[in-house]
């Protein structure tokens, strides 16, 4: 921690960023994302086991391009996500100074190809109560499936909290407000949300970096995360791919194998 | 001066069986894989104990967030209007807090201001308030800050203060004495207790009446840049929101009929205010922020002499970024203009 | 008690299409309800919302004159999903109409005065519907003058209407187009318009200017006619904020305290001036 | 009495195999079933899964999607492409809980005539048999008060 707050403050005073896109303390135990924009900030930054919220959302966003050049503190699936961005050239390397944090240990990375040695050495893991989740609804009959994502999806009220938080949901004009043809209904009613709900994980199948934030960022508890996740654990056991890894862009979805193997077509 | 009573624990169960006999339906606090949200229960040992508040507001009783506003048939030549009724079925809604009880006079300023909205109106007619005062609070609330509090009574028809052995029963409207006929004998005399002491202590955060006059000086502050920054745009607040009003209208059709439905909207949304030639008047988020703070905090107050919050902090709750609005407002009632 | 559905649109047959300029239409449309038609009336300055069945409902202001009775006339460009459906309709179709809203051109105000209308493209139908107001009751006014540019000749509105005003002994008509978009035979002025304003001569004195245009045309008329001398309590315009319910309830148009649903669309430049520039 | 249950089929077909070997299945003169609506569109590679979902919301009960063989694709790669779309796209309507046996997918080249009036009988008789798909239509206008 006082390693990045050190060099949090170098790189602000040395004018090399212009803000320092971290952790700080929220409501209660809550951890938010803070914009440390002069070294007097620094010190409110925070790293513990709350910082959960994947900043690279706002890697994309025009209010945080416009600050400067910004570093941001990283743990593993921020890391994936920025290189996702800098694949799908959203990010340019070298846009953000990288602070990877991984258990406690910053290192500073500068460059995609640095970032991409860097994730090449770790192995991406479920979080254990996901795993548990997923193995839950695979278990469940079809009926009981539907069953549930359809009561699960009775609370969803479109407010697009899960869509908003995602790194790789960066679309200046999302399909959700595209209404020429309106594929997908506005209103929050069943078929709107399950539609919009099938829209989102196919978009980010193949492109979803696991953090979870979608499903952590639901105002009433649906979790959706599962969906995206397993849709991109869809994509990995298909096509041996991995969002999140490669700096450059690697979309299982854009390209194909003539021996890719499916037993369902007729 | 409201008729004041007693109403043992006991008594409620007979209670919601007098409500359920007279035709009504009965919403209250529910738990469901440790999620508070309303439903639909007989009994009151259905009712969440010990609840701080719904995720929800109960707004969505009066304002549903999906409704039907007309539909229609079309044959060549020809247009075939119906209007829409509301299903509004009687309704007592259990349990809530005083902020959210409260919240409806806010909806209904806007919903009644001019034109009257027969869809609000239809449903809030059918709609009965039992309040519950709250025994305690959390860092979100901030009710006492714009003039609410936590026994407060207003919206309520009648307003339940948890005392020793029961409640504390308020009759405050003439909603809440039909209630109370309904089952006039369980009402026992008041006892003269001091439901203050009971209530939750909010203490005030900032001083709303100073901020709303100065927010029209300070419109072009960094505070709301600043403050907006970790904003990602999506519409949590305001659907939570027991007083966010604003909706879209959307159009569901097939070449043969259709029909129009209100949704609800928020003015965080980029599209909310971008127009057909791509020019958009709120064009960033800051922009849309302060436009959530100055409706509820300077625009209200101007338009309809009242806020357009109720300091019920489920905003701050559902925020998946800890968009403290407590803390904001007192941080921007603090800036020297 | 039922009350009424104030989201129930009247039904309106189109009586008449106009193709004005490209992706420009005007429509007539006449009521399907002749109660509704007898008991219908508006005042120059107010909008509605028209729907295509089946796509929605777009605000438009209406754009004829409530001197001319039993129709109402909207001009839109095709640029969404709602105004797209309205341009494929065909005379005889129905479609709705959810009106009059809004406030109003105060015109017994303008009694005996001067007026300059100063429009830019595809404003030119609001101020369209007060400047036929004004014609109808030309002896209330002294000078009437309208400046209206448009980006090429292609895109000027309401030609034939243009024709009649220039030939009009009663007003004055000025007509120009941008740089490059005239034609062989334009008899029109070419520029912009806010420096062909500011090149006529106009006095201030007893004058009230009404300007309606896209955003930047009335970001740079404006300092034209302060120069000259217009207070802005003489300035007005029509603002076209995004609108969903028309009638003060769903938020969008919401600009400081106002509606401009209800407060507006028609605005003094000394009011705008009073509200944050959202709009 | 009740008209027995006749099944309303959507098919999403490519313009070169499979619309060619429908239109084959009609010039043979073979006969089948008529519950299928036809949609052509110009390559597999162009049936986008919102296609599909839009049929079901619109009241289809059953599905189905055809193109060119592997190796056939007018355009090259387009049916290589959308193969790879379908494979996701199955699993998460299955993580959803969508009966995919309401969804057909398959390969029907231009000569293959008999080969589509079979795909259309045996799809047909199937969603026959399993009834109108109406847990996904009590959906459709639910949640609207």
């Amino acid at each position: 921690m006082e390693a990045l707050k050190q060099r949090a403050i170098e790189l602000l005073e040395k004018g090399e960023v212009k803000a320092v896109l971290g952790y700080a303390k929220g409501t209660g135990q809550a951890r938010r994302a803070f914009f440390a924009r002069q070294p007097g900030q620094v010190d409110k930054l925070v790293l513990d086991e709350a910082c959960t919220q994947n900043l690279a959302a706002y890697a994309t966003k025009h209010e945080v391009k416009k600050l400067g050049r910004v570093a941001i503190v990283a743990p593993p699936a921020t890391q994936r996500a920025l290189i996702q961005l800098m694949a799908e050239r959203q990010l340019r390397d070298g846009d953000l100074a990288i602070l990877a944090v991984d258990e406690g240990a910053i290192k500073e990375l500068g460059s995609a190809a640095a970032l991409e040695e860097h994730l090449a050495l770790k192995a991406q893991g479920l979080d254990a109560k996901d795993k548990t989740l997923l193995a839950k609804l695979d278990a469940m009959s079809r009926e009981d499936r539907w069953a549930y994502w359809q009561n699960e999806f009775s609370r969803c009220m479109k407010c697009y909290a899960c869509r908003n938080s995602c790194p790789m949901c960066y679309c200046e004009h999302c399909t959700m407000d595209c209404n020429r043809p309106q594929w997908v209904p506005v209103a929050s009613h069943s078929i709107g949300n399950l539609e919009y709900h099938m829209v989102r994980t196919m978009h980010l199948a193949g492109r979803c970096v696991e953090c979870g934030d979608c499903g952590r960022a639901c105002p009433v508890g649906i979790p959706v995360h599962l969906l995206t996740i397993s849709a991109e654990e869809t994509v990995h056991e298909l096509f041996g791919q991995r969002a999140g890894a490669k700096a450059k862009l690697d979309y299982a979805l854009s390209t194909f194998k003539t021996d890719d193997k499916e037993s369902f077509i007729r | 001066m409201a008729n004041t009573y007693q109403l043992s624990r006991e008594s409620l169960t007979s209670l919601f069986g007098a409500l359920r006999k007279d035709g009504r339906r009965i919403l209250a606090p529910v738990e469901s894989d440790g999620r508070i949200g309303l439903g639909e229960v007989e009994a009151p040992a259905q009712v969440a104990g010990d609840y701080l508040q719904t995720i929800m507001s109960a707004k969505e009783v009066a304002f549903p967030k999906v409704e039907r506003l007309l539909s229609y048939t079309i044959t060549p030549g020809q247009v075939d209007l119906k209007d829409a009724e509301p299903k509004a079925a009687p309704t007592v809604l259990f349990g809530v807090r005083p902020c959210e009880a409260k919240a409806f006079g806010a909806l209904d300023a806007v919903f009644n201001w001019d034109y009257r909205d027969k869809f609000f109106n239809a449903r809030l007619e059918k709609l009965a308030v039992i309040g519950l005062s709250c025994t305690k609070a959390d860092e979100a609330c901030f009710c006492t800050s714009v003039g609410g509090g936590p026994a407060d009574t207003a919206g309520s028809d009648i307003l339940l203060t948890p005392v020793a052995d029961g409640y504390l029963a308020e009759v405050l409207t003439e909603k809440g004495t039909a209630i109370l006929n309904l089952a006039s004998d369980l009402f026992k005399p008041g006892n003269g207790v001091d439901k203050v002491a009971v209530a939750a202590k909010v203490e005030a955060a900032f001083d709303q009446p100073a901020l709303t006059a100065k927010l029209p000086g300070m419109f072009d502050s960094e505070v709301w840049v600043d403050q907006s920054l970790r904003c990602i745009g999506c519409g949590a607040c305001a659907f939570v929101c027991p007083t966010c009003v604003c909706f879209d209208i959307q159009e569901e059709a097939d070449p043969k009929q259709g029909e129009r439905l209100r949704c609800w909207d928020s003015c965080g949304f980029h599209m909310f205010t971008l127009h057909a030639s791509g020019h958009n008047p709120r064009e960033v988020q800051s922009a849309r922020w302060r436009q959530r703070i100055y409706h509820k905090f300077s625009y209200y107050p101007q338009r309809y002499d009242q806020l357009g919050c109720v300091g019920c902090g489920k905003c701050t709750r559902a925020c998946p970024v800890d968009m403290n609005l407590k803390e904001h407002l007192t941080e921007a009632a603090g800036v020297t203009a | 008690m039922s009350e009424k559905n104030i989201y129930l649109p009247y039904l309106m047959r189109i009586a008449e299409i106009t193709e004005e300029s490209p992706a420009v239409k005007t429509f007539r449309l006449e009521f399907v309800d002749d109660v509704a038609a007898q008991s219908f009336d508006f005042k120059t300055g107010q909008f509605g919302l028209y729907s295509a069945f089946g796509e929605g409902e777009s605000t438009f202001c209406i754009a004829s004159s409530p001197t001319r009775k039993g129709y109402i006339e909207c001009t839109f460009r095709e640029v969404g999903r709602v105004t797209a459906a309205l341009a494929d309709k065909e005379v005889g179709d129905i479609v709705g109409f959810r009106g009059p809203y809004g406030n109003v051109f105060p015109l017994e105000d303008w009694k005996g005065k001067n007026l300059v209308f100063i429009a830019g493209g595809i404003a030119l139908p609001p101020l369209r519907s007060v400047i036929w107001n004004c014609l109808d009751l030309r002896d209330w006014f002294k000078d009437i003058t309208v400046v209206y540019g448009a980006r090429r000749v292609a895109d000027l509105v309401y030609k034939r209407e243009l024709k009649e005003w220039s030939e009009r002994p009663d007003m004055k008509l000025v007509t120009t187009v941008d740089p490059g978009g005239e034609t062989p035979d334009w008899t029109g002025k070419v520029g912009f318009v806010p420096p062909v304003v500011e090149q006529l001569g106009l006095s201030a004195e007893n004058t009230v200017a009404i300007v309606c245009g896209p955003p930047i045309m009335i970001k740079l008329t404006l300092p034209v006619l302060q120069k000259l001398g217009f207070p802005p309590e003489a300035i007005f315009t029509t603002l076209e904020n995004r609108m969903k319910c028309g009638v003060g309830k769903c938020g969008r148009c919401n600009t400081g305290k106002s509606y401009v649903c209800k407060d507006g669309p028609v605005y003094t430049l000394a009011e705008l001036n009073q509200l944050p520039a959202e709009y | 009495m009740a008209e027995p249950f006749e099944p309303k089929i959507t098919a999403f077909v490519c313009n070169w195999c499979t619309y060619a070997g429908a239109d084959l299945t009609g010039t043979s003169r073979i006969k089948y079933q008529s519950n299928v609506r036809v949609l052509r569109v110009p390559c597999t590679g162009r049936i986008d899964y919102m296609m599909v979902l839009k049929a079901l919301h619109k009241g289809a009960d059953g599905i189905i999607v055809s193109g060119c063989h592997p190796n056939d694709c007018h355009y090259t790669s387009g049916n290589y492409h959308a193969r790879r779309r379908w494979m996701v796209f199955k699993k998460m309507m299955e993580v959803m809980g969508v009966d995919m046996r309401r969804i057909t997918f398959s390969w029907v080249s231009a000569a293959e005539g008999a080969r589509w009036a079979q795909l259309v009988n045996e799809v047909t008789d199937q969603v026959r048999a399993l009834g109108p798909y109406s847990e996904f239509r009590q959906i459709v206008g639910a949640g609207i008060e």
